[in-house]
């Protein structure tokens, strides 16, 4: 399922009545890790870096989750990502930390439709429910590592690895037919 | 066909009948039945074989505790299953329902030749013969034992349905929708809690179904639950039939078990067939009820004979009337009821017979009321009927001697030994129990979990009783999670509370050693058993079930475990408790495998890791291995090539021109910040101070314990910045491995680790135009052999991709590793394939990969190395930073073996007969040895080389680095096999292959 | 000891079994043994037995904190093999399996020893190359083992799946035709009869609280909840606690013990005649002689001693052996047991002196302790009588982990690439 | 499945979102070299094993990927804290298990 991976167009997997799946156009991504006094950080991504794990922050086209006390995962358009790379370099000497860009590595399918959060919950053993609209977490979909983005009651995305994603995908269309035919 | 149903009785729809086959004979029954239900209602007892003694049974239970009337389901091609408990299964129009255990048919079965046996076959007889002659128990015992043993017969072809699985979290998990359930529901269902409700059976509402006589509130049982359930459902009670909870596991994890389309007659679509359901709850309310218990006494398992419970529910709540002419053997009040019942409903009730010397006087009165005939201080003693009970012989007992014998004449014997508390998903939580004498049976006690006993299962009978339990125990969770809850419980007329007593066998003036006394029904585990095994010395409760199987069947003891232990008991001459139940294990009830596999069947099975370049290998018609989680493309077969001619080609191209490969699933860690030159110097065995930017370098990772963990190539990027690869397979661990020893060890340094494994896709150009085709392409290097020589890295643009440019070679030939980010693979892949074509570009797999480094004699972690060889024993002492203070697996290095001689050292072989070894072929010095030999080590690898002209081997042989020249010999099943020691390397010893011609 | 044999069982049937005497004595402890055993599995149970027929040393008392034969003796999947890849372990677990074969005469008790035959599926070009080392390394240690093709793997198991394109295709397989199952709970109760017939004092129910070590530093007994027993010699075969008790004598082990699961299905007509395992899918099969499945599950990843394992591991388990033998997808599991098991860093076991004179150990046998029970009693008998090892066991040390003579049969199915 | 505390995220959470990492406390000298055989094997292979509450170390894999310490009871394999590494080893006696 390569065309996950090398696609550059947003496309739907599943469609159900109460759920759909689809595949996020490309985006910008970077993993940012740094410790101690984040000013300079925040001053350079013209925001403030959020740290309580799970938490996000947005600004111009940058939006930004804390996975770890150290870590954080960040999403932008993809012509920004060299600039914020070029102003995170700046920072090296005074600032240490680490800026990688992993953009290529993962893909991020979007999970809505009213029952969303339920399709969600064949594969994640964690509560979906608790996750705050508005937050993020790292978490475990069928044993795959992915990440969880609620945007909505009822809209999600979800961050894949490229390898992992034919699976995880392949489980959430499975899913939305099993919830399409018990709301049928 | 006679028709035992009664008009206007049960909740069965008789205005739909529903078709179906029991052992091909056509029966009818009506919508909402059981399998069990419709076949009493045809006059059916007899409805299987028991599993020793193939002695003929009826339903003892209409419910999952039924170990007597166990049949096959089938549902057209693929869908059969053995052992389903009639008792549950519910009718549809078509099903095919089959008995088992026997031959040639249910009604004769020549097995039943066993049942003479009886004597013979006591408990563990097996144990004690089968053991001459010596050599009969493989050719003639066992074969014979096998043959006897299963119940019904596996499935043999593939399960066409799906199955599925769901996590659910709630405050409040309530198993059992009797009446503590509901009560309990609705008084944990206040704002803000999620409560669950699950019952196993196909409607809610437990024993009210069977009890339609009781009023609540004013209003019959049966409108009350409607609207009950109708209200629950209306303050956001989830609730689930067909619904069991399996198993009660850690910290309120409720295993659960919901049956979506066996009753069904149409499979709907996208519909599986059961999904298992994880459940997290923050408090559990277990309302399972009671089970009764049957009387003990000889002949007390004839199709006929069954728990008057069970007759209850079969009236009550299925219309069916399961004799005309009944006996009601009891010692509780409760069996009362079924005769008062079952008169009322047409049948004559030939007696009422009861082990009590007294009983209630509105007992007495009702049953002289209905004119039924009632025997008090009565046993009973035997049976008669093949294939259904005809009579029961019951005797007066007085002061403990037995009376001389009456015989009543009968159609059905509806028994009752009281009642014992559900307490299975209670012991999964390892609480524990307490015996309560006045009741003789275990009650729940404390448990870890946060989980709350309501109703019968905790020893309070009657309706009115587990409904205030029920509400109770919901008001009570309802607190512990922060609200108040006010619900109270309704009022209840009609209610039938009893009373009894605990029997172990029923007296008898019969020769007690030959009574056919059944415990445990489908194991033929008789009272006599019991105490044989006690006798025997069979002195914990644990060694007498094993000895006699008693509690084993599949009903798993729920009719058995508790009479045995109070024959075991007795037989010891010890109070219950000193001897203990059983330990109850999951699941409550037997659940389908594919329920437990559920997704993970088939695509879903294991997830398989593929690369960019994959699909494209697929197109050109590869052959793939499976390395760790991904698959990889083994070899490039053109038409009538099998593997070893499609590899020599694929090794003579890298060799003469050009060779691509997918690197791909490589690992790849990037290790960021001041700190990372530290990091590597006490990660890796190699020094990195000296190494320059834009310069790489071997790396070898050992553990602690000093031996090779894994290996790479790594790339100096920035005097900050590391690219480091790793093995296809221990990528996750070694950047565990790193994580553990950063965070855990060096928490100081001020490095990071970021997997870039799949950021970054590896395309390996390997041969003596891999410059020529490059070069071209490449951005911002030059790639001479000065400005960018072997081992050399940059980041650079190739084909107009951004990349980073390793040159690196595997194979001894000029070698790039060009890696681009994973969405760009296929495109830089498709531009080489174009551009190499004037090369004659060749792709090849790892088993090319494979050939052409070990002609290099570089080594293969976990083939040529496993997990015992250190850098030292694989010739890779160079690659060991002797200066540095400390690294990973320096001191474990030291320790006295690691440093011993004649360690088996990685050595080169070539056979003095130039045939192939075989990897993993076994060495020794001497050859004339006798069996047991001494080895000396093993092949590793092993190819035919096209660019030697011969096979050439890898070995770790003992000492072998100081044997080089030595003959060593591999003996072979059918022939002993001479090879000379060489070193490892067969190819180009100077690298000069390796230089770019200016 | 009253004979077992068919003429036996025949008489008592006669009198309606009422005379069968107790197969071993309920023996309350006495004052002073010249060996205590701790532990009444198989292997304990299973040394006493040898001390007294084979090294005349009858003064012997096993002890046991619950009852005999309870602990992973009664509660293992009872395969039986000795494929194994190290000298040292081939000869250990032949040396069980040469008993395994008259024991059921040596004991006067059927312990069903069935030489079905176990199957080990090679799914990867590594697991062949691991396969192939151990068949030939087992022929020159006259250990029988041979590679079957995926074919020859599909006739010996009609129920195996071998389709090309399974996501773990069967391309092959290493059979030992010797190797097979037994009645677990035989083995346990057989030695203990036997051994009680020759004077060996069974004590169930009696924690062993403390091992106690006199001024020289040399073991005088055990303390228990029934009082203190001395003892010349104290032998420990207490498997997952075996840490526990022998931290007592101040002997700390490279052991951690873990939680292991094991389940049957409801019982069948015969449908699978051997035993079959694959480690690339962790999984192994057999169906008992009463016609249950009988499938081995592997250890949740955390040290406990609660018995209890998580579903997940069976979900998993299940999953394998579905995919394996698809026709198995609508049996039902019936029974799901948890035991404990105590692991070394190299998976094989010790069973040696320790540094305390006259305290012995046998223990680290993770999930493969049943197969061992004869062979492993016996030397670990040799030990205990000798104060020396025998030459089978010698190689199994404490002090090994020190040195890094490791057997480490583990370390030997690595993966990479 | 466990439920389990991680100290970073400060949530409880399903087992299957961590790997279990042995043994805390088990400190590597910071000079190896000079430790005796012995020493080498009890920091390599000697544990604790004991019955009851055992000083252990998780990761969070699947969540903040750190590892952290645990006291949990090996009899009822119910969690009695877990900590942050690096924070002092908790006194067991103030130890009440938690019922989460």
């Amino acid at each position: 399922m390569n065309k996950l991976v090398s696609s550059f167009t947003a496309a739907p997997l599943a469609r159900g009545a109460v759920a759909r799946v689809s595949l996020a156009p490309p985006v910008g991504r970077l993993v940012l890790r740094a410790r101690g006094d984040l000013a300079a950080l925040n001053a350079a991504l013209g925001l403030t870096l959020p740290t309580t794990i799970g938490q996000r922050a947005a600004a111009a086209g940058l939006e930004v989750l804390c996975l770890g006390p150290d870590e954080w995962m960040l999403h932008l358009s993809p012509d920004q990502v060299g600039a914020v790379q070029a102003a995170c370099a700046a920072l090296m000497a005074s600032h240490p930390h680490s800026l990688v860009d992993v953009s290529g590595r993962e893909v991020t399918l979007v999970i809505d439709g009213p029952r969303a959060a339920e399709l969600l919950t064949i594969g994640c053993a964690r509560d979906i429910e608790a996750i705050p609209v508005g937050q993020g977490r790292r978490t475990a979909f069928d044993n795959v590592t992915v990440i969880l983005w609620r945007d909505g009651s009822a809209a999600f995305r979800l961050d894949v690895w490229n390898s992992f994603a034919p699976h995880v995908a392949g489980l959430l269309e499975t899913g939305c037919r099993e919830l399409a035919a018990e709301t049928a | 066909m006679r028709s035992c149903r009664v008009p206007g009785r049960g909740r069965v729809d008789a205005s739909r009948p529903v078709g179906f086959t029991f052992d091909g004979r056509r029966y009818q029954g009506a919508a909402g039945d059981t399998v069990a239900s419709a076949l009493l209602a045809n006059g059916v007892h007899l409805m299987g074989r028991s599993f020793k003694y193939h002695r003929p049974r009826g339903p003892v239970s209409a419910g999952s505790e039924e170990p007597n009337a166990l049949v096959g389901t089938r549902r057209g091609p693929g869908r059969f299953e053995p052992n389903t408990r009639a008792t549950v299964q519910e009718i549809w129009e078509g099903l095919e329902v089959t008995s088992q255990n026997r031959f040639p048919s249910l009604r004769f079965d020549v097995s039943a030749v066993n049942d003479a046996g009886y004597m013979l076959f006591s408990a563990g007889f097996y144990y004690k013969t089968f053991m001459w002659p010596r050599g009969f128990w493989d050719k003639v015992y066992e074969p014979f034992i096998r043959r006897a043993a299963g119940l019904g017969v596996s499935p043999t072809e593939e399960d066409p349905d799906t199955y599925a699985s769901r996590n659910l979290h709630c405050d409040v998990l309530i198993v059992g929708a009797g009446p503590a359930g509901l009560a309990a529901a609705r008084a944990a269902a206040v704002e803000g809690l999620r409560v669950v409700l699950v019952d196993e059976n196909a409607e809610a509402g437990g024993t009210l179904l069977s009890e339609p006589q009781v009023r609540i509130d004013g209003r019959p049982a049966w409108d009350w639950l409607a609207d009950e359930l109708a209200a629950l459902k209306g303050l956001g009670v989830r609730i689930m039939t067909r619904t069991t909870a399996i198993g009660y596991y850690h910290q309120n994890m409720v295993g659960l078990c919901e049956k979506l389309t066996d009753h069904l007659a149409q499979l709907p679509a996208d519909t599986p067939r059961e999904r298992l359901w994880r459940v997290r709850a923050r408090w559990v309310v277990l309302a399972q009820g009671a089970i009764e218990k049957p009387l003990v006494f000889n002949g007390n398992d004839r199709p006929g004979v069954m728990l008057a419970g069970a007759a209850q529910t079969y009236l009550n709540r299925y219309g069916v009337r399961v004799g005309d002419r009944p006996v009601v053997l009891t010692s509780h009040d409760s069996a009362w009821y079924a005769a008062f019942d079952l008169q009322g409903a047409g049948a004559r009730v030939q007696a009422i017979v009861d082990t009590r010397p007294s009983v209630r006087e509105d007992l007495l009165h009702e049953a002289r009321a209905l004119g039924i005939l009632v025997k008090l201080g009565h046993t009973a003693t035997a049976t008669s009927g093949r294939l259904r009970v005809k009579s029961l012989r019951v005797n007066p007992v007085q002061g403990g001697q037995v009376g001389s014998p009456v015989t009543i004449a009968c159609d059905a014997v509806l028994m009752s030994g009281g009642w014992t508390p559900s307490l299975h998903l209670f012991s999964h939580t390892q609480g524990k129990l307490a015996w309560d004498e006045a009741q003789t049976t275990f009650l729940p006690a404390e448990t870890r979990e946060d989980c709350v006993i309501a109703g019968a299962g905790r020893g309070l009978w009657g309706v009115q009783a587990a409904l205030e339990d029920g509400a109770a125990r919901g008001r009570e969770v309802a607190a512990a999670l922060g609200k108040d809850s006010a619900a109270q419980a309704p009022r209840v007329q009609g209610d039938r509370t009893g009373t009894g007593v605990t029997q172990i066998e029923l007296p008898t003036d019969l020769n007690a050693g030959r009574a056919k006394a059944f415990v445990d029904y489908q194991n033929d585990v008789t009272a006599k058993d019991l105490r044989l095994a006690v006798r025997e010395g069979m002195h914990s409760i644990e060694h007498v079930k094993r000895y006699t199987t008693n509690g084993m069947a599949t009903d798993q003891g729920k009719l058995s475990n508790i009479n045995g232990l109070n024959i075991a008991a007795d037989a010891l001459g010890r109070p219950q408790p000193q001897v203990g139940l059983t330990t109850f294990r999951p699941p409550y009830t037997p659940t389908t495998f594919g329920a437990l596999a559920n997704y993970h069947r088939g695509d879903h099975f294991e997830l398989t890791r593929k690369t960019p370049i994959d699909a494209w290998a697929e197109a050109q018609g590869a052959a793939f291995e499976p390395v760790g989680q991904w698959r990889r493309a083994w070899y490039f077969p053109r038409p009538g090539e099998d593997m070893e001619a499609a590899v020599r080609r694929e090794c003579a191209a890298v060799r003469s021109s050009l060779g691509i490969f997918d690197a791909s699933s490589l690992g790849k860690i990037e290790v960021i910040g001041p700190d990372a030159v530290t990091f590597m110097e006490r990660m890796y065995t190699n020094p990195w101070a000296k190494l320059g930017v834009g310069r790489c370098r071997y790396g070898l990772l050992l553990g602690d314990d000093g031996f090779i963990r894994d290996d790479g190539v790594i790339g100096r990027l920035a005097a900050d910045r590391f690219h480091v690869t790793t093995t296809t397979g221990g990528a996750a661990r070694v950047l565990n491995m790193m994580e553990d020893y950063l965070q855990t060890e060096w928490p100081e340094l001020n490095v990071w680790l970021t997997s870039t494994t799949e950021q970054w896709s590896t395309v390996a150009l390997n041969g003596p135009n891999a410059a020529k085709l490059l070069a071209p392409l490449v951005e911002g290097v030059e790639l001479t052999e000065d400005a960018f020589p072997h081992m050399s890295c940059a980041e650079c643009t190739v084909a107009g991709l951004p990349a980073r440019l390793f040159r690196v070679s595997f194979t001894g030939e000029i070698g790039f590793e060009v890696n681009v980010p994973s969405p760009m693979a296929m495109q830089l892949w498709d531009r080489l394939w174009q551009d190499g074509q004037r090369y004659g570009i060749t792709a090849y797999g790892t088993e090319t990969m494979h050939v052409l480094r070990a002609e290099k004699g570089y080594i293969i972690v976990g083939q040529d190395t496993d997990g015992t060889v250190t850098p030292y024993d694989a010739g890779m002492g160079w690659a060991v930073g002797k200066s540095k203070p400390d690294f990973v697996g320096k001191r474990g290095l030291a320790r006295p073996d690691l440093v011993a001689k004649n360690r088996r050292h990685l050595v080169g072989l070539l056979t003095e007969d130039g045939s192939r070894l075989e990897e993993g072929a076994q060495i020794v010095f001497d050859p004339k040895q006798p069996v047991p030999m001494t080895m000396v080590g093993h092949v590793t690898s092993s190819y035919h080389s096209q660019a030697v002209g011969r096979p050439i081997a890898l070995a770790l042989v003992e000492g072998g680095q100081d044997r080089m020249g030595q003959t060593v010999h591999i003996p072979m099943p059918d022939r002993t096999i001479a090879a000379t020691i060489t070193g490892t390397v067969f190819v180009d010893p100077e690298n000069t292959r390796l230089k770019i011609e200016a | 000891m009253a004979r077992f044999n068919a003429l036996s069982l025949l008489k008592h049937s006669l009198t309606g079994h009422k005379n069968w005497p107790e197969q071993w004595p309920e023996a309350q402890p006495r004052a002073e043994y010249d060996v205590v055993i701790v532990g009444a599995g198989g292997h304990g149970l299973g040394a006493a037995y040898y001390l007294a027929k084979q090294h005349g040393i009858t003064n012997v008392a096993v002890i046991d904190k619950g009852w005999l034969g309870g602990g992973n003796t009664g509660r293992n999947t009872t395969i039986i093999r000795s494929n194994y890849l190290y000298d040292e372990s081939a000869r250990l677990y032949d040396h069980s399996v040469d008993l395994w074969e008259d024991l059921s005469q040596e004991l006067n008790y059927n312990v069903m020893y069935s030489k079905r035959g176990v199957l080990m599926l090679a799914h990867t070009v590594h697991d062949v190359q691991s396969f192939k080392r151990h068949i030939h390394s087992n022929r020159l240690n006259g250990v029988d083992n041979r590679w079957l093709t995926a074919e020859e793997c599909k006739e010996y198991c009609p129920p195996l799946n071998i389709s090309r394109n399974a996501r773990y295709p069967v391309v092959g397989g290493a059979l030992q035709e010797r190797a097979g199952t037994a009645r677990h709970d035989a083995v346990a109760w057989g030695y203990a009869r036997a051994a009680a017939a020759r004077g060996v004092d069974i004590i169930q129910n009696c924690p062993v609280t403390a091992i106690r070590r006199g001024p020289d530093g040399r073991v005088t007994g055990v303390e228990t909840a029934k009082g203190f027993i001395r003892a010349k010699k104290v032998a420990v075969s207490a498997a997952g606690h075996t840490s526990v008790v022998m931290e007592t004598a101040g002997v700390r082990l490279p052991l951690e013990s873990f939680p292991l699961q094991a389940l049957v299905s409801e019982p069948v007509k015969p449908i699978f005649p051997c035993v079959v395992m694959s480690n690339a899918v962790h999984a192994y099969i057999s169906q008992s002689d009463k016609g249950e499945l009988v499938i081995g599950s592997g250890t949740d990843q955390y040290t406990s001693y609660s018995q209890r394992g998580g579903l997940p591991l069976i979900e998993h388990t299940i999953a394998a052996i579905t995919e394996i033998f698809p026709i198995f997808s609508r049996m039902r599991m019936l029974r799901k047991w948890g035991g404990i098991v105590d692991v070394t860093p190299d998976r094989s076991p010790i069973i040696a002196k320790t540094p305390v004179p006259g305290l012995y150990v046998n223990c680290g046998w993770g999930t493969g302790g049943f197969k061992a029970t004869p062979g492993s009693a016996h030397v670990f008998a040799w030990t205990i009588a000798r104060d020396e090892p025998h030459r089978i066991n010698a190689p199994f040390t404490i002090e090994r982990f020190r040195t890094g003579r490791l057997i480490d049969e583990a370390a030997a199915a690595a993966v990479a690439h | 499945m466990l439920l389990i505390h991680c100290p970073y995220c400060d949530e409880t959470l399903p087992e299957v979102e961590f790997t279990y990492a042995g043994q805390a406390h088990v400190v590597r000298a910071a000079d190896p070299s000079s430790q005796t055989d012995a020493e080498w094997e009890n920091f390599l292979f000697i544990r604790s094993n004991p019955k009851g509450p055992h000083y252990e170390r998780w990761r969070h894999l699947h969540g903040c990927g750190r590892f952290f310490n645990a006291v949990r009871d090996t009899v009822s394999d119910r969690f009695l804290t877990t900590y942050k590494a690096g924070a002092p080893r908790p006194d067991l006696s103030s130890l009440q298990g938690d019922r989460t």
